[in-house]
């Protein structure tokens, strides 16, 4: 990682914990789907992961898969998402979520640098790539060191010691601490296991951020409270798109909603701050 | 350092240049593990098991597996001249027959061997993808004969294309789980039991079905398998006093293939032809997203799917393209990044068959040999009568499966079509479900 | 000379009492040669061709058969140690594989070896009859193999309890002849093939499928099936280093049966187990004509039936009764008139399951060893469960074919009753055909 | 056989072709078989072989085997047969038409000697067995020697010189010259083998009966004048007997129509008696 100056997105974290909420663009429909982002700012959000859809998410559960599957089905593609990027109106940084392929291919030469270099075009302040282990990171991380775009990684429940570093080393922005195994989606409690995430990275000069089955105020409280800098919420605020996709509700409606479940998360997490014992370890600097 | 020179790098080298031996998962420019970080760790463990028990035979692994693939699986499994079809072509072809193998294919080589691993791992779960349910119920016998519970991802579509196998699987106590994402068949299969295995991957082995997905799955797939062309070598020495000329299978994914050609790789005087699916025409529809084959190998372009670099079969933008072929098992966007590799070598010739030419192959083996093949090998014997007059003098073709999970779809799909061999099913009129 | 002597004299007397290996057709009391007068000279004519290519290897016939048998047929099949089952019972169990024999079950090496002889002997047209289909199958496999027309009569209701098997002779080239009389089962499909055979004897063979019919049938199908015991003889001794305790394998007509004994009939030592299909019941329904079973060697009595003397299921008055399995396979009035023989001599021991404890034993042999038998073969599995403590410490098993045929029967039948080992399979309920 | 007298079948060969129908018995029911056996011997026939049904005719052709269902359905069984012998009123010689199996079983000891013994009580004169060749025949052969009884063989097209000799050897009342190969069965057409079958068998002392196939009065003088010294008939009558069965036709009108049939039949038998050359060769002494 870049050391001195921070980035926009690392930024986002230093003043109290972020809310860091996830929606595939796109979903149910271009125009709707900037409707949606653009809620979650009002609705609090600090930075916004911006998911572009790819046809195999094999990271997701059924609630985003199946919003990947609207997107697609609506004409979602890499030109479309750098035009709503550049179209969206919001002031937070947007991080980039989509698989490698879609990197990879875009553009007239092979590897993810036109890629990165659009991105940074319109205005993309990093990426997340949840098939894209340190191993393999090394072009990505490259051309976001070119670009100037963040490179978030993944820390998983199983991420050893050994990784953990190899890990950190490429990470720049935050890290997307995943708060138990398996796929994105809402669930009812948060694990064990993300204190523990927490508790190994605390040495770690970055903004750590929890995700993965957090859906409500007291979810994202309690996650802070055991530590950390933010909180990304995904699976909770597709599925008011969903809802509001499936029983034909207005999208000024849904906009609504989206924006007062925004709301909520982002009340949680500084609540969880608020609870937090008198010298809260988590926040960095 | 630039980023161009660190793309090049990492991305476009590394690797044995010649049969991808070296230890880094990487085939050229293929292969690798891009997979999710969670999976990450058991990746690792998983690599170590196989260079500990698989490579250097730790605990006699390797002898147990030898024993049982030989005692449970019917290894070895014969080079057969087939008498009828060397008279046809003119050319002396044999048959290496996979389809004697316990469950019906070549897959139980594989199922057996990573179940045996789990075990060996101290694994308690098995869970696998299956598309024409061949790698599943093989992978649900050795879980069965192994005695791990096994629970087996399936598309809807390929359930009901493949309902014997189905029912094989349950019958020996697996589970069968419904994927009813995207079209139902093998590529989301394939997501969803990674889904799954990032959800459980502390106890779960995932028994993936072919030579893809990320490292060490493709090499490990392969060394099980390339007992078929250990075997094969030996007998053609044995039987015909000299190596083949050519060397014919068929390529879904590619275990059946790297299986058949991967001890002839040295052997630069055999020529390997690996077989995809044609499918309806080789065209792809970019705006429906659909390509009507599965000949990533002939048409497709490098790209990244289910954890590895290889060929694939996408759209421009890197959407993975919709496959089609008549055989589910050959139904796959992706290929293994080896065989990718052996391909950019010029090692393998990928050469590929429709789906009209595969169900006449299905019918003449069966009519002319008495074997009724898999679709997926029937491909291979398309491929044969298509271009029998380019072999030279010896052929051996890898009877990859049976046909018997096949049965109704070939007869609906023949009965669709112009097939000039067809036999007369007249009896059925009617009566097929 | 008084009649009463003449008659016991030709009826009760003649051959081989031990083994049965004389030339006269004759097993003790039983076999002979009870067919129409035209049938005779074909006949004369088949033992002739059997003594000279068969016993006599003239021609090179024996070397070509297991040279073929051995290609095309997949032998040797392995003798496995069945962990699993070796541990619930606490005694060796090992299973000789003749499912993984091409086609499925044993059925080939007398099929193989009988369309063979016909080509020896010049015939043009290759007929049989078969029950469970398997037969069938494999005879059209080895027709389309060897590359003569095969004609395969069937029962109706058979055919709609088999139709895998159905489609695979189809496919392989043969026409299936559907016999509407009777009940359409084996019974009915014997006498019709019988009446072809009187009507072409002059070009046609009949490849019988089992040690039934008319000498030299009896002895010739023995010698075809005799390979299993060859193998599992020498198996044992390499393997374990001794001779099994007991040997037991399914009876119908009893082919895989003799070619499971045919070895070790010498070795007083081992125990024979003849399991039969006891059906519903052991009773028999005088006014109905049926028995509710198969058990001919159990409760059958001495008669005459499709060209020979034997033990059959018939009413008081000699009227053949209609027999009753979950197996289509075992499914038959009569059985081998040498297995009657060494039954008779207590060589052998017929013993019998009845429907249930067959479908449990099916379940098992899927579950636990992975191998999913016939529905036939599951009756052994049936008996070993049930007897397991008498076995002593080892026991060789015949698993004379694999279930894929059997799947919907197995499935249905399962429903209908209460199996203590039954899979899950409700995910299709409602949607079996 | 026995040489010196003849017996009453072989009797019935002696003056002019006999006229050798077959029913079986018991179909489609006791009572309506007697009427049609009865119709029979009025139509002219010299001997009739009554068909005891088995379960398993592996000789017969379809018309025949639907007759031995209809007769085993309504209660056929040997002792039932037996009755019927005795009942049955006509004058001619009765042949035993069946499958081993039957005689084997029957009575307390295991054997066919209680079969004949009781055969020759209620007056049945022969047998025919298609399904014992003269290899097996011995113990047959032998209880008919006992109670004076006729053995029936058949020649096939197929026999060849060795096996004729030991057939005629163990048959007598006369010799069954199968016509064609096949199964029993009415056909069109009569099958040059049985010009053949007839010569060869010239120089047996024993009448020649020609069956398998014989429908017409037209077959039947061709038959005979080859030299046959009767002819066999069995499905073209039972096909009579099964139309009137299926048509619902009253007994007295298939006893009519059976003994027209019957009547035809030895018209032809005639017709070719008078159409051979000056000399004919084929009856005997
Ligand atoms: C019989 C058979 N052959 C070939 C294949 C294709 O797989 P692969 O290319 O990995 O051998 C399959 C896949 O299911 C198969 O069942
Ligand atoms: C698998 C299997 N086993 C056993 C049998 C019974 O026949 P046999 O007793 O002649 O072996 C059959 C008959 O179809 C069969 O298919």
């Amino acid at each position: 990682m870049s050391d001195g100056a921070r980035s926009a997105v690392d930024a986002a974290f230093a003043d109290e914990p972020a809310f860091v909420p996830y929606l595939a663009v796109g979903d149910p429909d271009y125009e709707s789907s900037l409707a949606y982002v653009e809620a979650l700012e009002r609705g609090g959000a600090d930075v916004i992961e911006l998911g572009l859809p790819f046809s195999e998410p094999i990271a997701e559960g059924p609630t985003i898969q199946n919003a990947v599957v609207r997107a697609l089905e609506a004409g979602m593609t890499p030109a479309r998402f750098f035009e709503f990027v550049r179209e969206v109106d919001v002031d937070v940084p947007l991080v980039c979520m989509t698989y490698y392929n879609l990197i990879y291919q875009f553009g007239s030469e092979a590897g993810p640098r036109p890629f990165v270099e659009r991105a940074a075009e319109v205005g993309v302040s990093g990426f997340v790539v949840p098939d894209l282990p340190a191993e393999e990171a090394g072009p990505l991380r490259a051309a976001c060191d070119e670009f100037g775009l963040d490179f978030v990684s993944i820390v998983a429940p199983t991420t050893d010691e050994q990784r953990l570093e190899t890990l950190v080393d490429v990470s720049s922005g935050y890290i997307y601490v995943q708060a138990r195994l398996g796929v994105t989606g809402a669930s009812s409690s948060v694990s064990d296991r993300t204190a523990e995430s927490l508790a190994r990275l605390s040495g770690v000069d970055l903004p750590k951020a929890v995700g993965f089955g957090i859906a409500s105020d007291e979810q994202a409280a309690t996650v802070v409270e055991a530590g950390a800098d933010g909180v990304i919420v995904g699976s909770a605020l597709v599925e008011v798109v969903a809802d509001g996709h499936e029983t034909g509700e207005a999208t000024g409606t849904t906009t609504d909603r989206l924006e007062a479940k925004a709301r909520e998360l982002k009340r949680g997490a500084l609540e969880g701050y608020g609870r937090r014992t008198p010298t809260p370890e988590g926040t960095s600097d | 350092m630039s980023s161009e020179g660190e793309r090049s790098d990492a991305e476009t080298t590394g690797g044995d240049p010649g049969r991808g031996d070296a230890g880094d998962g990487k085939f050229g420019r293929y292969g690798g593990q891009y997979v999710p970080e969670a999976l990450m760790p058991a990746i690792g463990e998983l690599t170590d098991a196989y260079e500990r028990y698989v490579l250097g035979n730790e605990d006699g692994f390797m002898d147990e597996f030898r024993r049982r693939i030989r005692e449970f699986g019917g290894r070895p499994t014969p080079l057969q001249r087939a008498d009828r079809l060397s008279r046809r072509y003119d050319t002396e072809v044999y048959l290496k027959r996979e389809d004697l193998l316990h469950g019906g294919a070549h897959k139980l080589n594989n199922a057996l061997g990573q179940v045996l691993l789990a075990k060996y791992m101290g694994k308690e779960r098995i869970i696998a993808e299956t598309g024409a349910g061949q790698h599943g119920t093989a992978t649900a016998m050795a879980a069965a004969h192994l005695d791990m519970p096994c629970e087996v991802y399936m598309g809807e579509r390929d359930i009901n294309r493949q309902r014997p196998n189905v029912f094989r699987m349950k019958i020996n106590g697996s589970a069968v789980v419904p994927v009813t994402t995207g079209r139902g068949t093998l590529k989301e299969a394939i997501s969803e039991t990674m889904r799954d295995w990032a959800t459980n991957v502390e106890d779960t082995h995932y028994v993936i079905g072919s030579v893809v997905g990320p490292h060490p799955f493709p090499r490990m797939v392969r060394d099980f398998q390339s007992v078929i062309s250990e075997e094969a070598r030996r007998q053609s020495l044995e039987r015909i006093g000299r190596l083949p000329d050519s060397v014919i299978a068929c390529a879904g994914g590619g275990s059946n293939t790297m299986g058949t050609f991967h001890n002839f790789v040295d052997d630069g005087g055999v020529d390997l032809l690996a077989v995809e699916a044609g499918g309806s025409s080789l065209a792809v529809d970019e705006a429906e997203g659909v390509a009507p084959n599965s000949a990533s190998l002939s048409t497709g372009s490098e790209g990244v799917l289910h954890g590895a670099r290889t060929k694939l079969l996408q759209d421009g933008d890197g959407q993975i393209v919709e496959s089609h072929s008549v055989s589910s098992g050959l139904d796959y966007a992706g290929v293994g990044p080896e065989l990718a590799h052996l391909v950019d070598e010029g090692r393998v010739t990928p050469v590929n068959v429709d789906d009209d030419t595969a169900l006449e192959g299905f019918h003449r083996l069966s009519q002319e040999e008495g074997i009724i093949p898999a679709l997926e090998t029937a491909h291979a014997f398309g491929y044969l009568h298509e271009h029998h007059e380019e072999l030279g003098e010896v052929t051996v073709v890898n009877v990859s499966g049976r046909g018997d999970k096949d049965l109704d779809t070939a007869i609906e799909e023949t009965a669709q079509r112009d097939v000039p061999n067809a036999p007369d099913m007249s009896m059925f009129e009617g009566e097929l479900r």
